[in-house]
């Protein structure tokens, strides 16, 4: 049977977890299902596609036109499928008092432009920055939209988890990291705190774990999360893909935290 | 008497050091040569070329014709594998294998599809004065063996293989006098059967074994003769002073 | 079984031998073509004077920054840290080991030993994140344990078995006339020890420091989990700082083949490569220049 | 007086050293405890047993656990029969000159090489060159690579041992020189190169670094595995578990049984080793 | 005559091996003595006992007590590196260190805060008779030098350090007749002013030098006595076989 086939499934962390357990529930279903599901990043999901080395990338952003025109020199066909909205969360810890932050602060946090918490808050802690790797596509996601270089005093945490556990035991500390790590972490939330984000200084100030305003795309930092697949391996993947749009897909999709697509 | 090993023009060199001279000496049939020398002249070094042991050596640079009956040891039909067969060797250190008693002498046998039972291992234990202390122990491993008994499984595993020539160098260094005395029966025994070398440094042992004697210094053959004649008429003051200037 | 046969046997696994071991021999000869061919692919786009000097490593930025310098900075001062603990710790306990131990000691010592030096790098990785990153950040009262110390220590303890074992076994191999000879002429066993047995031992020692060193320079997983990967110059021991092959091993997943990017971690790793290369051939130096005491 | 001081100074001798040899016995002593102690919480038949369950939050570790076997099997299927003949070839084949001297030399530079640098160059190689893909024979291979150097050098130093007086034996009663290394060479070194082997399979068994980029997956949902699909190891389920994952304290508790586990393969391993080196060395004394 | 160095009643076990069984023996001051007896006697276990060398195994046990000049040598309050320094030994393997030549006689000089300019390690060398031999090599690594050179080294290396006796254990067991010869005249010579004990398997040796010879066996005196009479007149029948069971 077709579905006896290894998938080799590859790509962003952020959604790597989620697709352990979406793999784990199919099985369930059809114990002949063989998935393999590694991380790694989107960047490498994509050219994982483009060497042959997957069937399906998960990534946090589109293709680049770049990619494009590759994925047309080889001649590769790929299906897109878009399958949850991710929204990305910038924590800091607890004890730090600070709620909301505007854009064009938080770009000058992160820029290293402002090295000192005591300049937007009361407390007098220097700032560090717990980031992503530079090839991460969370770290490239954030830096175009606030269109900055990171401070090179970043730290460069090797996933999401890292970052979590980073701001946790740092008063000073602020990172990001995907909504669904957090908000259903009953013991990163004694710890941390997620900043709600305001466009403009006088803007509004959203949540990113507030499912009406995902919902409306009124947060600054979500993103659709795809699934690219390779035309070639549609058959034996398409009833994975199936599954995670029927209803048991889609409450593993919203237990992890993500959002679902209108 | 017919001459049954020996070399012509012999020179060895270890990369840039020359160890042997044109070395010219042979080796009649069922006669035992001694040689004789001080440390360093180059006697294993000539022993070890007749078996052509220097082949391990990548460094050694050998010229010269080293016959055995007539067949050029170093010809390129020759077989070094049946050289070395033919041409027993008893090395200055004992070197068993990490075998038993017994496998030690089987093995040369096995290998060149002689007989290896029971009978040929006692007789060549027998041969080298060893059987009575090793015959109810014949599969402990030979390591464990005292030195001087080492030295004469050495001899043992030679002898099984029957070769034609023995070299033996330095034999008993090793060894107390008493077992000394009973190689040095061995040696007398075998010759009637045997060509044997024997490299020595005790001046009472060439006497006691050799019908010839050979003095080497320093790379060269300085004297050669009937032991006799060598020990007490050598015609060279070296020789004289080497084996008049010490022992009884 | 003939002569004839017994022969050919000899002659076809000659030829056995010498195949295999020349294809083994060509395979790994073939990791240093790699690693040259994708440098120089990657100077081809960015110049060697800009790789080695660079102050700044920024690969993904607008205009890409290929700086290696903290790298190779972070790399050392890791390494450097860990042999600070590692080589009088490890020397230390093998002279303890070979020449002051009881035969019963030296048994139990030599197993601890040898399963300090099974523990996998990644699990030594862990109990840097959950055991000594945290512990450090205690004592010295920081935010975050994850640094330069952290992973100092951790390499000290993964390079300290390789030193101990290499540097026991040449005490060890130290004849026992050697001693006997020094305390013939009535030195003590401190004496002995530093005059005699460390100095005829010295080549094994060496060669265990180089080891030890090559080990810590090249490690990956125990780093990349400990020290906090900032790419920055690190300021000291409680900087985080980013090490080569930390470096490697976390852009490697996320580069697209085939671009500037890609041949510059393949750069690294050739700089990494001649770092462990100069560390051997120093240490095979000094063997050398020893050994030939040792020539009989 | 003079005896007075020295008899303090060799008390001072004597404590560095014991000093410095209760500290790495410390190391040990620490690294074990929080393993074993934190580990031995959630070591059961079910954890080896069961494959991991809701995301890795729950379950056991047996896909990853038959991933290490199986590659540290494939490791060893390359690597013992290519090194100890390399061995043998550079040992007693090739001559002495300034060309095998330098394949040595770079032979024991190989082993100084970072593994990240074999999983760089199995990447281009197995992976990417030979089309193996990411798999269990491309990582296989790579680890194997990687050991070859340990292999080659522990195997070459045990035929070095044994002296030249013992292969000249052989040779005296007429035997060849396969035959030379047949029945002497090679049985005469043979626990020096098993233990060699056990000890860098252990190793291999315990890498991380070249299976990042060669085969290793974060999650396989079947425990059946073939030598040409991804597959999950030990190592690599630790070092996910402890940086990767979305839940890292609701996973720590398996992170320490993960750890728990590789310990005890690689000292099961070890002792292997330990105990062959042992009997030999009965034997041949 | 006055007694130098003695052992009383001493029993040494490697283990369960006894090995010396209630030795009783003195060696008078500006005397030679001789050790003889067959191999694996004891005869290096007895000289070994005296400079305190089985301190290095750990499974040697030793009762009795051995006296130089009445100081108790395995006394709670003596200390070892001074009962070496004065009591020289020269091993039955020659155990050159692996530095150069000079380093080689400096070291014990240096150990013991005596003076080491070059004139004490030219003395030194000309005593062992080694010193026109390596005059221009003394930077050269020890380990190069030949079996018989080695030997000589240590002599040399026991000699810088004015001992007050002199253990020699088959000193010239690697030597050819000539230096053998030579090492014999230096053992004539420094025992005007040291004690020396010699162990050789060389019966014309022990009688060339010794004043005094000690036959052993098997781990106990069988005969001691003046030399000459110990050779022609032995009082046991075992030592008469030995003695005479041999060599020329
Ligand atoms: N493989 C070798 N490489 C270099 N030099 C060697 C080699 N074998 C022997 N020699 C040198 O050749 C010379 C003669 O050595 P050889 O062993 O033949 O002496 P010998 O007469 O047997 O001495 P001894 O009586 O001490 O055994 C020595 O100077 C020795 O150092
Ligand atoms: N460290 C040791 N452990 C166990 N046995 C030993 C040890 N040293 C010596 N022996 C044993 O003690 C006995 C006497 O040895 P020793 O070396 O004193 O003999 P020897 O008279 O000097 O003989 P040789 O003339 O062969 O040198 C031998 O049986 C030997 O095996
Ligand atoms: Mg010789
Ligand atoms: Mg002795």
């Amino acid at each position: 049977s077709p579905t006896s086939e290894s998938i080799k499934m590859k790509g962003s962390d952020t959604e790597v977890n989620l697709a352990v357990n979406l793999a784990e529930k199919f099985t369930k279903q059809d114990p002949d299902f063989n998935i393999a599901i590694s991380g790694g990043g989107s960047g490498l999901g994509i050219t994982s596609l483009l060497n042959g080395q997957a069937d399906i990338a998960n990534s946090s952003r589109p293709l680049s036109a770049e990619e494009i025109e590759q994925f047309k020199q080889k001649k590769i066909a790929i299906r897109t499928v878009v399958f949850a909205e991710d929204a990305t969360a910038f924590i800091v810890h607890r004890d730090l008092p600070l709620e909301e932050i505007d854009l064009e602060t938080l770009g000058k946090v992160l820029s290293g432009q402002l090295r000192n918490w005591s300049e937007i808050t009361s407390v007098n802690l220097p700032i560090n920055i717990y980031g992503r790797q530079s090839s991460s596509g969370t770290h490239s996601f954030v830096k175009k939209k606030l269109a900055i270089e990171f401070s090179t005093a970043a730290k460069e945490m090797t996933g999401n988890a890292q970052i979590i556990e980073g701001v946790k035991a740092d008063r000073s500390g602020i990172g990001y990291v995907g909504a669904g790590y957090v908000a259903h972490d009953p013991h990163a939330v004694q710890y941390i705190k997620i900043l709600k984000i305001k466009e403009t200084k006088a803007g509004a100030a959203v949540s990113p774990v507030d499912p009406g305003a995902i919902k409306q795309r009124l947060y600054f930092f979500q993103r659709p999360l795809y699934q690219y697949v390779l035309s070639s391996s549609w058959e034996k993947v398409a009833p994975f893909i199936q599954f995670e749009k029927g209803a048991i897909g889609q409450s593993v999709i919203e237990a992890h935290g993500y959002y679902l697509i209108n | 008497m017919k001459i049954k090993l020996s070399a012509e023009n012999l020179n060895i060199s270890f990369g840039s050091k020359d160890v042997l001279k044109n070395i010219n000496v042979s080796f009649a049939e069922h006669e035992v040569t001694a040689l004789i020398g001080p440390s360093g002249c180059g006697k294993s070094t000539l022993l070890r070329s007749f078996n052509r042991m220097h082949d391990l050596s990548a460094d050694a640079k050998i010229s010269g014709t080293l016959k055995l009956d007539g067949l050029d040891l170093y010809g390129s039909e020759t077989r070094v594998t049946q050289v070395r067969k033919r041409i027993g060797m008893v090395f200055q250190k004992a070197n068993p294998f990490a075998k038993s008693i017994y496998d030690n002498i089987t093995y040369g046998l096995k290998i060149n599809d002689l007989p290896h039972g029971k009978n040929v291992v006692e007789k060549a234990l027998q041969e080298a004065f060893l059987w009575d202390e090793v015959k109810n122990d014949l599969n402990m491993p030979a390591t464990r063996l005292s030195g001087g008994q080492q030295q004469r499984l050495c001899i043992a595993r030679a002898v099984a293989l029957r070769p034609e020539i023995i070299l033996m160098d330095e034999p008993c260094s090793a060894l107390d006098p008493i077992s000394t005395l009973k190689i040095e029966e061995l040696i007398v025994h075998l010759k009637k059967r045997y060509t044997i070398v024997i490299v020595t440094h005790n001046m009472q042992q060439a006497q006691r074994v050799a019908d010839k004697t050979v003095f080497m210094y320093l790379g060269e053959i300085k004297e050669e003769g009937p032991t006799q004649q060598l020990f007490h008429y050598p015609k060279e003051e070296m020789t004289a002073r080497y084996v008049n200037g010490q022992f009884g | 079984m003939k002569l004839k046969t017994r022969l050919s046997i000899d002659v076809c696994f000659k030829y056995i031998f010498k195949v295999t071991g020349l294809l083994v021999l060509l395979l790994l000869g073939a990791i240093l073509f790699m690693l040259i061919y994708n440098s120089i692919s990657f100077f081809l786009d960015v110049r060697p004077i800009d790789f080695i000097t660079g102050l700044e490593w920024n690969p993904t930025g607008d205009t890409p920054k290929y700086g290696i310098l903290p790298l190779i900075i972070s790399t050392t001062l890791v390494t450097m840290g860990a042999m600070a603990i590692a080589i009088p710790l490890g020397i230390g306990t093998a002279a303890f080991i070979a020449e002051y131990a009881s035969p019963r000691l030296k048994n139990m010592l030599k197993p601890i030993i040898e399963m300090l030096a099974a523990i996998p790098s990644v699990v030594i990785g862990f109990l840097g994140i959950v055991v000594v990153g945290p512990g450090i950040a205690n004592l010295a009262d920081l935010q975050n344990g994850l640094n330069a110390l952290n992973g100092a220590i951790l390499l000290a303890v993964m390079a300290l078995p390789t030193i101990i074992t290499v540097a026991e076994d040449a005490i060890h191999a130290v004849p026992k006339t050697y001693k006997e000879a020094s305390y013939g002429v009535g030195a003590t066993k401190w004496q002995t020890l530093r005059k005699i047995v460390i100095p005829a031992a010295a080549p094994g020692i060496i060669a265990a420091v180089m080891l030890g060193v090559g080990r810590a320079i090249g490690e990956t997983m125990t780093v990349l989990m400990a020290t906090g990967n900032a790419a920055l110059l690190p300021t000291g021991m409680f900087a985080s700082v980013k090490t080569m092959t930390a470096t490697i091993a976390i852009e490697m997943g996320e580069v697209p083949y085939q671009t500037t990017h890609y041949y510059a971690l393949y750069a690294i790793a050739t700089v990494l490569f001649f770092m462990t290369l100069l560390a051997n051939i120093l240490g095979e130096y000094f063997i050398n220049r020893f050994r030939k005491y040792h020539a009989v | 007086m003079r005896f007075r001081a020295e008899r303090i100074t060799t008390i001072v001798e004597w404590g560095t050293l014991l000093l410095s040899t209760g500290l790495v016995c410390f190391f040990l002593v620490i690294i074990l405890w929080e393993i074993v102690s934190k580990g031995a919480a959630v070591i059961s038949a079910e954890f080896v047993l069961q494959v991991p369950k809701e995301g890795m939050t729950a379950g056991g570790i047996l896909t990853p656990i038959i991933g290490t076997v199986l590659l540290t099997l494939l490791t060893a299927l390359f690597a013992i029969p290519f090194g100890v003949c390399c061995a043998v070839y550079l040992q007693e084949y090739a001559s002495n000159n300034w060309f095998t001297r330098t394949i040595r030399a770079s032979i024991r530079n190989l082993s100084g090489v970072p593994s990240i640098i074999y999983g760089l160059f199995g990447l281009a190689l197995f992976v990417q060159g030979l089309q193996f893909g990411t798999s269990l024979l491309a990582a296989g291979l790579t680890l194997g690579l990687l050991s070859l150097p340990y292999i080659i050098t522990t195997a070459e130093e045990a035929l070095m041992r044994i002296p030249n007086s013992m292969r000249e034996a052989a040779l005296a009663v007429g035997a060849t020189k396969f035959e030379t290394i047949r029945d002497v060479v090679l049985p005469s070194s043979m626990s020096g190169i098993l233990t060699g082997v056990v000890l860098t399979l252990s190793r291999a068994a315990g890498e991380t670094a070249p299976i990042l980029f060669t085969g290793a997956a974060f999650y396989i949902n079947q425990t059946r595995a073939s030598v040409n699909q991804e597959f999950m190891a030990l190592p690599y389920h630790l070092y996910m578990l402890s940086t990767q994952h979305q839940s890292i304290d609701a996973v720590r508790p398996i992170a320490y049984g993960t750890a728990l586990v590789l310990v005890f393969v690689v000292f099961v391993l070890n002792l292997a080793a330990f105990y062959i080196r042992y009997t030999y060395r009965k034997n041949e004394n």
